[in-house]
């Protein structure tokens, strides 16, 4: 059977995480197991944002000694995308467990449950 | 080197260098730390505001490239004119706000870098041009504002916090994918490209790609029902990064949706749907609030929603020309207004909604907070209120009814919420909560507000001018306000005397009028001015009450010489307002004030729309050109027969009139009866002459006269069960006005004639009897008719003022009443409609029995137990014997109201109608008044002997007194309060609805990012289903 | 609880409806062929302009480098922010977990001498040839810091001076927005980094002042994650 | 004759890999599960690179460089991350939700 295309696996890798992810901060009620949700989101979208890029048979947008006129380059915008993606992923992921410790030491539970003070 | 200072580029080195600065000015010392953040903030708004004014001069855009490259190689900003001015404005108040929340964060070097670098974020926002760069900005604007919400240390605020990262997480997961999945489709980034390349919505791609980034935006706007993270910040971050977030951080994200929305044509209806429905639940939910902030929270989320609608509209509807300034009206009114609110709550210590704060005591906090609250209402004369208006006059050229009833309805909730907290907040606070309040108020606290309230004055006039509206008509009532505003300090009197000598000289500057406007301007005038002499009877400062009759009187001048729609409804909210706030005066009335405020303001908005309808079918909007056009919109014309209804107090929408006109102080009332109502009435004749040559005529005359005649005879009943005078009197001019409505309903030049005359009976006997009762509650002490009693001899002359203007009311012969009924009874047989003028005799005689019960009650029987302590002040006497000769005057020389009205009247209505029955002068001709008035005297002479004989058998007048006083025509069963129960139902049922809409938002974060994953989801369903236009 | 099957019920429509949603991307998505418009002009722009070999490189760091401007912004903000969120609040609930007082253990100890360096060269490399081959500023400094967490995990008793480090972040984030405002001044726009001479491509010193931007990069995201890393331990 | 050596190699590889992430589901406490986590991943990775550099001869320095890393950082953590799970005390079996002892407080 043909081979399936790298970016089809690529993007059903990363669609499947940030799936994973949203599952995983819509069922757990740890407020830890949210954030990790969201990481894996963003790793996910990161995943994605690759695998958009890639072009068939295509090698690293880099011209170095061996790169000729003929070879076949990798979408480059991606993968500066993909860079930027991960380090606001991480950024925000940081700044979210950081809240999360916050909330731990104020009501000394991780149930998102127990945080609904203010509502309606 | 200089114009780079100024360049827009600045606004990033200010923010971005200064960012990066901060910490290591923090170590050198805490002074450079401060002057570096003055720097970069004032900096970053110069960068912002001194290019802004250049472009909007010159016209001309300046595009900014970065990394030496053209676009769409290289990312690119653009400054255009509209990029100007919502950044400017937004710079300008994030710098405010920096000075109200300077106290919070003046310790650490964190939220000052924080401050800034959002700022910069949300003016990159505005100006980048490149759909990643969009995300990247979004996110160093929400990054930011993870940072400052930090600040918020309560329980409640950590939580908040984290509800607000969740759900924005998603938001910005959906634009970072978006944006990606649109570059894999159209192979661009820079947005004018991808708007050029247009990807279809239906497209797997690119429709998915479009989805996710409207969704993303959407989400970040706080709609309903995935919005309740947003709310739950509002209520806990400290006030000054809570009015930043609704301020400043919805300008970046709106303008954002604008930039985008070309890409999103076909989906203008989804996005007004969507819109609509979180204007309306918020400001539903807002009902029920009460805190403060969430309140607040709830307005500004409605106030965005309200501005996406525009948006969406005018994008959609091609009112090119116009959107600008209906979108930047809306935008400022609510970046100015929201902004100060919630810095003046946050400097007030607010909490709760119905926690008083004894603004009264401080007037100059209470004028601050009312300015944003008339603001945000959407009333003139700020810029809200001019965009408003032309954006439902839009509406209406645009066939949208539907939407304009959600706007109005939903301005209507958010007025009533808003006022209902107003006049919460003028109540005198517990010593304890007050005192706290008022050592707090620093110049920090109160300088942004201030500044706030300037710019909003100065939007307003901007509004005004740009709408055509800034004449003499508009101004001259609020530069008197302000007039005698800065006289408050004087004495009493003085103020009292100065505030009629301002009316009567400006009155003079006004355009004269013609036709029936030049006849009500000088009744209505010198009715005014008589009775707001009576004003002198209560000595004092009076704080505020002369600045607002001011206002009041011109405004009534000004509405009748309006020559457009627009002049004729800012000269009615004026007078509206004037009212609202001279009843919210007395403590007691503040419940009174609020109903009176939000029937009147149901009552403007269907006029509003009336108008709007109206004068999309006819193509003008001046009132006298659609006048001759005729209309024959019914619609049109029914909300303006309902408006003006509600305004004249007929039957079932009258439930607002008998405790205002109580609980106000008395001139006040005497004001509102005797001068203001008849404002309802000539909207109600404008209304007649709109409709007489179209064939809604006959119906509206018939219902008209119906709605009339039953206003009057339920009004009758009501008084009869009064035992109080002021509510009495209340009820009667009720009924009165329901006399002068079925005159109007007669739709013929005697009908109208009549109306005319009855409106003048009417000022002069209202004028006489509020003041009369105001001097005997003065001088007894209270109002109540079982404790006055036998005053005949200790105010004598209260009592032969009363016994004239009561005589003229019933319509015994020899005054003027007689001749009105006598006119109205003979137009109704005309007419030929008998049954009307059956049901005209028995409110005739209903009206009879209780002013003979009133008389009775108030002077003739044993004196009561408290007495009286002689006559009433020459300051009540004086009017009164004035309106009095005015009353004789009209009986006696009947011709001299009869020539000018009829001569008013004739031309309209002979130079169109040919007359069938008798004309004026003929029935004039047989009804000579000398004769008839002499065989009156004769008759009345008679009556009074027999009577002096029945009074000296001691036990006949106290046994008739006390029966006519307690006596009650129908037993209660009969009439049960009907409107106001129907009324309550309506408040009741409004209040479930609004726990219903409420309660999605459970406080669970896990709820409310399920709720922005489904709100993503509806979108990406509902976009492709959208018919390519 | 009703409620609780209710959200569940709901987040398993959600999540279907997102699967779908994906589903349809995927399956409309087609590997192109060839690079689009935009993406060769880069291929072709990168070399011949900036004189930078790696193309990825020079879109971080020159022509979209505003972009990457912002993003160091927000790695800034969240390292600042994160001071005052994790400050012990004045009524900690739960008792902290006990600090490891003791140094680590031997494995640990020895380990980190043996590869110590190795990351250290590794992350140097990265960050100075960032614009011949692959690398840059953002992942060399993302390396150095786990060599500096590697450092704090087996000296269990230091801890980096953050006072030292945030002062370092901030002044090479003014060196970062100074560099921007030479190229506006010395070269075509804002952030181009043409400034300085171009170089031979494929050398060391080449592509204008990329390099100097990525080691400016380099340091400071080393700084902040490491920062950020040193505030969660607390 | 290279790939089928090569392909081996790297097929016996992710075969251990495999057991690593079985191993990280099935093994029921912490400790264990690091323990089956690093030796699998360790091997694993190096057969894999083993069969690579057996693929591109003129790399295989490279390689063989890239292994010894491995072989010296992945125990190393493991051991770092055992250590640490022993001295806090988070070493006792995995507990299903709901049932954690901060939860079950509520």
């Amino acid at each position: 059977m043909t081979a399936l295309p790298v970016s089809t696996v690529l993007m059903v890798t990363g669609f499947g995480l940030v799936l994973l992810g949203y599952s995983a901060i819509l069922i757990h009620r740890n407020i830890l197991k949210m954030v990790i949700g969201f990481s894996l989101v963003d790793s996910g979208i990161a995943i994605i944002v690759v695998a958009l890029g890639y072009v068939q048979g295509g090698t690293a947008p880099i011209l170095d000694a061996d790169t000729t006129a003929a070879t076949v380059f990798v979408d480059p915008i991606n993968a500066a995308l993909a860079v930027t993606a991960i380090v606001i992923g991480f950024a925000v992921t940081a700044i979210t467990l950081a809240y999360a410790i916050r909330l731990y030491r104020l009501h000394g539970t991780l149930n998102v449950d127990a945080f609904t003070e203010s509502r309606e | 080197m200089s114009a780079l200072h100024l360049h827009p580029l600045g606004i990033y080195l200010f923010g971005l260098g200064g960012g990066f600065l901060l910490p290591i000015l923090y170590q050198v010392g805490k002074r450079w730390l401060h002057a570096g953040f003055v720097v970069a903030m004032l900096g970053m708004t110069l960068c912002a505001v001194v290019p802004a004014l250049s472009v909007l001069q010159s016209g001309e855009t300046i595009e900014i490239t970065t990394a030496g490259a053209l676009p769409p190689v290289s990312i690119n900003l653009r400054f255009g004119p509209w990029e100007a001015a919502v950044s400017a404005s937004a710079t300008l108040a994030a710098a405010m706000l920096a000075i109200s929340f300077w106290q919070t964060i003046r310790t650490k070097y964190v939220p000052l870098l924080l401050f800034l670098i959002a700022t910069m974020g949300v003016n990159g926002l505005i100006q980048t041009r490149d759909l990643f760069n969009l995300f990247v900005f979004l996110e160093i604007l929400s990054v930011g504002t993870y940072g400052l919400l930090a600040l918020s240390t309560s329980r409640a605020g950590v939580q908040a916090a984290f509800k607000y990262i969740t759900a924005t997480m998603v938001a910005s997961a959906l634009v970072l994918l978006g944006a990606v999945l649109l570059y894999k489709a159209t192979g661009h980034l820079n947005i004018d490209l991808l708007i050029e390349a247009a990807p279809p919505l239906a497209a797997p791609i690119a429709g998915t790609a479009l989805a996710m980034v409207l969704a993303g935006f959407l989400i970040e706007m706080k709609p309903y029902p995935a919005g309740g993270w947003g709310l739950d910040v509002y209520e806990t971050a400290p006030p000054p990064l809570a009015a930043f977030l609704s301020v400043v951080g919805s300008a970046g994200l709106i303008f954002a949706l604008g930039k985008l929305l070309p890409l999103y044509d076909q989906a203008l209806g989804l996005l007004t749907v969507g819109a609509a429905l979180t204007f309306l639940a918020s400001n539903l939910a807002g009902l029920r609030q009460q805190n403060v902030f969430r309140l607040l929270g709830y307005s500004s989320i409605g106030q965005m929603a309200l501005l996406l609608i525009a948006l969406a509209v005018l994008t959609d509807i091609g009112a090119n020309e116009v959107a600008p300034y209906v979108l930047f009206g809306l935008f400022v009114n609510h970046l100015l207004a929201k902004a100060g609110l919630f810095c003046l709550a946050g400097a007030l210590r607010a909490r709760r909604v119905d926690q008083p704060l004894s603004l009264a005591a401080k007037p100059a906090l209470a004028l601050l907070l009312g300015v944003f609250v008339v603001a945000i209402a959407g009333l003139p004369p700020f810029p809200g209120f001019w965009a408003k208006w032309e954006l439902i006059l839009q509406l209406a050229e645009a066939q949208r009814p539907v939407l304009i009833g959600v706007i109005l309805i939903g301005s209507l909730f958010e007025a009533a919420y808003l006022f209902r907290w107003f006049f919460r907040a003028l109540g005198p606070a517990e010593k304890s909560e007050s005192e706290e309040a008022d050592d707090a108020l620093t110049l920090q606290d109160v300088l942004p507000p201030v500044g706030f309230a300037i710019f909003l004055a100065i939007g307003g006039a901007a509004g005004a001018m740009a709408s055509g509206a800034l004449t003499i008509s508009t101004v001259l009532p609020l530069l008197a306000g302000a007039a005698l505003l800065l006289a408050e300090p004087l004495p009493g009197r003085i103020k009292a005397v100065a505030m009629l000598a301002i009316v009567a000289a400006g009155s003079l500057l006004l355009p004269r009028p013609e036709g029936i406007a030049g006849l009500f301007g000088p009744v209505l005038l010198a009715g005014g001015l008589v009775i707001a002499f009576a004003g002198m009877a209560w000595p004092g400062p009076r704080r505020g009450h002369y600045p607002w009759v001011a206002v009041l009187l011109l405004s009534i001048q000004s509405l009748l010489a309006a020559p457009t729609g627009l002049a004729f409804y800012t000269a009615w909210e004026f007078v509206t307002l004037a009212s609202a706030f001279l009843i919210a005066r007395r403590e007691a009335a503040r419940g009174e004030a609020l109903r009176f405020l939000i029937f009147s303001l149901a009552a403007a908005f269907c006029l509003m729309a009336g108008f709007a309808m109206i004068a999309a079918d006819a193509g003008t909007r001046s009132i006298y050109a659609i006048i001759a056009l005729g209309s024959g919109d019914g619609l049109g014309v029914a909300l303006l027969v309902t408006g003006f209804l509600i305004k004249a107090a007929a039957i079932g929408v009258h439930v607002w009139q008998p405790g205002a006109y109580a609980e106000a102080t008395d001139d006040v009332t005497a004001l509102l009866s005797a001068v203001v109502s008849k404002a309802a009435i000539f909207g109600l004749l404008l209304t007649g002459y709109l409709v007489l040559r179209s064939q809604m005529e006959v119906e509206f005359g018939r219902t008209l006269a119906w709605i009339g005649m039953a206003t009057t005879i339920a009004g009758a009943l009501l008084a009869l069960r009064q035992a109080e005078t002021k509510r009495l009197l209340a009820y009667s001019s009720m009924s009165q006005l329901g006399y002068i409505v079925t005159a109007i309903g007669l739709m013929g030049h005697l009908g109208w004639v009549t109306a005319l005359y009855l409106v003048a009976s009417h000022m002069l006997v209202k004028g006489i009897l509020f003041l009369a009762v105001a001097g005997v509650a003065h001088r007894t002490g209270s109002s109540l008719l079982a404790d006055a009693g036998g005053l005949l001899r200790a105010m004598p002359v209260t009592a032969a003022m009363v016994a004239v203007a009561l005589l003229s009311m019933s319509g015994l012969p020899p005054l003027m009443g007689f001749g009105s009924k006598w006119l109205l009874l003979a137009a109704m047989m005309e007419k030929g409609w008998a049954e009307l003028a059956i049901a005209g005799a028995i409110a005739t005689f209903l009206g009879l029995w209780y002013m003979v019960r009133l008389f009775t009650a108030l002077f003739l029987g044993p004196p009561a137990a408290g007495g009286a302590r002689g006559e009433a002040s020459p300051a009540l006497l004086l009017p009164q014997v004035l309106l009095v000769g005015g009353i004789l005057v009209l009986s006696f020389f009947p011709k001299l109201l009869m020539e000018p009205v009829s001569a008013a009247i004739d031309p309209e209505f002979a130079a169109t109608l040919v007359w069938q029955g008798q004309s004026l002068e003929t029935i004039y001709g047989l009804w000579d008044p000398t004769p008839m008035m002499l065989s009156a005297l004769v008759a009345v002479a008679v009556l009074t002997l027999l009577w002096w004989t029945a009074v000296r058998d001691r036990r006949v007048v106290p046994t008739a007194r006390a029966a006519l006083v307690s006596a009650s025509p129908l037993p209660p069963a009969l009439m049960p309060p009907l409107a106001i129960t129907f009324w309550r139902g309506v408040t009741a049922g409004t209040n479930r609805v609004a726990d219903t809409v409420r309660r999605i938002y459970t406080g669970n974060a896990q709820t409310y990012v399920l709720l922005t994953l489904l709100y993503f989801l509806a979108v990406a369903v509902a976009l492709p289903l959208i018919p390519a236009r | 609880m009703t409620g609780r099957t209710v959200h569940l019920g709901l987040s398993a429509l959600a999540l279907a409806g997102l699967a779908f949603a994906f589903s349809r991307l995927v399956g409309a998505h087609v590997e192109p062929t060839a690079l689009g418009q935009l993406a060769a002009g880069y291929i072709r722009l990168s070399p011949e302009e900036l004189s930078v070999p790696n193309v990825v490189t020079g879109i971080l760091l020159a022509y979209r480098s505003f972009d990457t401007l912002g993003e160091v912004a927000v790695l800034y903000m969240v390292a600042a922010s994160l001071g005052p969120l994790l400050q012990p609040m004045d009524n900690p609930v739960a008792s902290e977990t006990p600090r490891l007082s003791e140094n680590a253990g031997e494995i640990i100890h020895s380990g980190h001498f043996a590869l110590l360096p190795l990351i250290g060269v590794f992350g140097a490399y990265v960050i100075l040839f960032g614009h011949l081959s692959a690398g840059g500023g953002f992942q060399g400094g993302a390396i150095i810091a786990t060599g500096i967490e590697f450092y704090m995990i087996a000296r269990v008793a230091s801890a980096i001076n953050v006072k030292a480090f945030s002062a370092l972040e901030s002044g090479v984030g003014v060196l970062f927005v100074a560099v921007g405002v030479f190229g506006l001044v010395f070269a075509g726009g804002f952030l181009d980094p043409r400034f300085l001479p171009a170089g031979e491509l494929g050398h060391f010193v080449s592509g204008g002042a990329i390099p100097l931007v990525s080691l400016l990069l380099g340091i400071k995201v080393a700084a902040e994650l490491s920062v950020v890393l040193e505030r969660f331990r607390g | 004759m290279i790939e089928l050596v090569a392909s081996f190699l790297m097929f016996i590889g992710s075969v251990f890999v495999f057991s690593a992430a079985l191993g990280l589901l099935r093994m029921p406490d912490p400790i264990s599960r690091l323990q089956t986590g690093t030796k699998a991943t360790t091997l694993g990775a190096g057969l894999i690179l083993s069969g690579l550099a057996v693929l591109h001869p003129e790399r295989a320095v490279q390689y063989v460089l890239i292994i010894a890393f491995v072989f010296i950082s992945n125990p190393i953590s493991s051991h770092a991350l055992a250590r640490a799970g022993l001295k806090t005390g988070r070493t006792e079996g995995d507990v299903p939700e709901g049932e954690r002892p901060e939860e079950r407080a509520q």
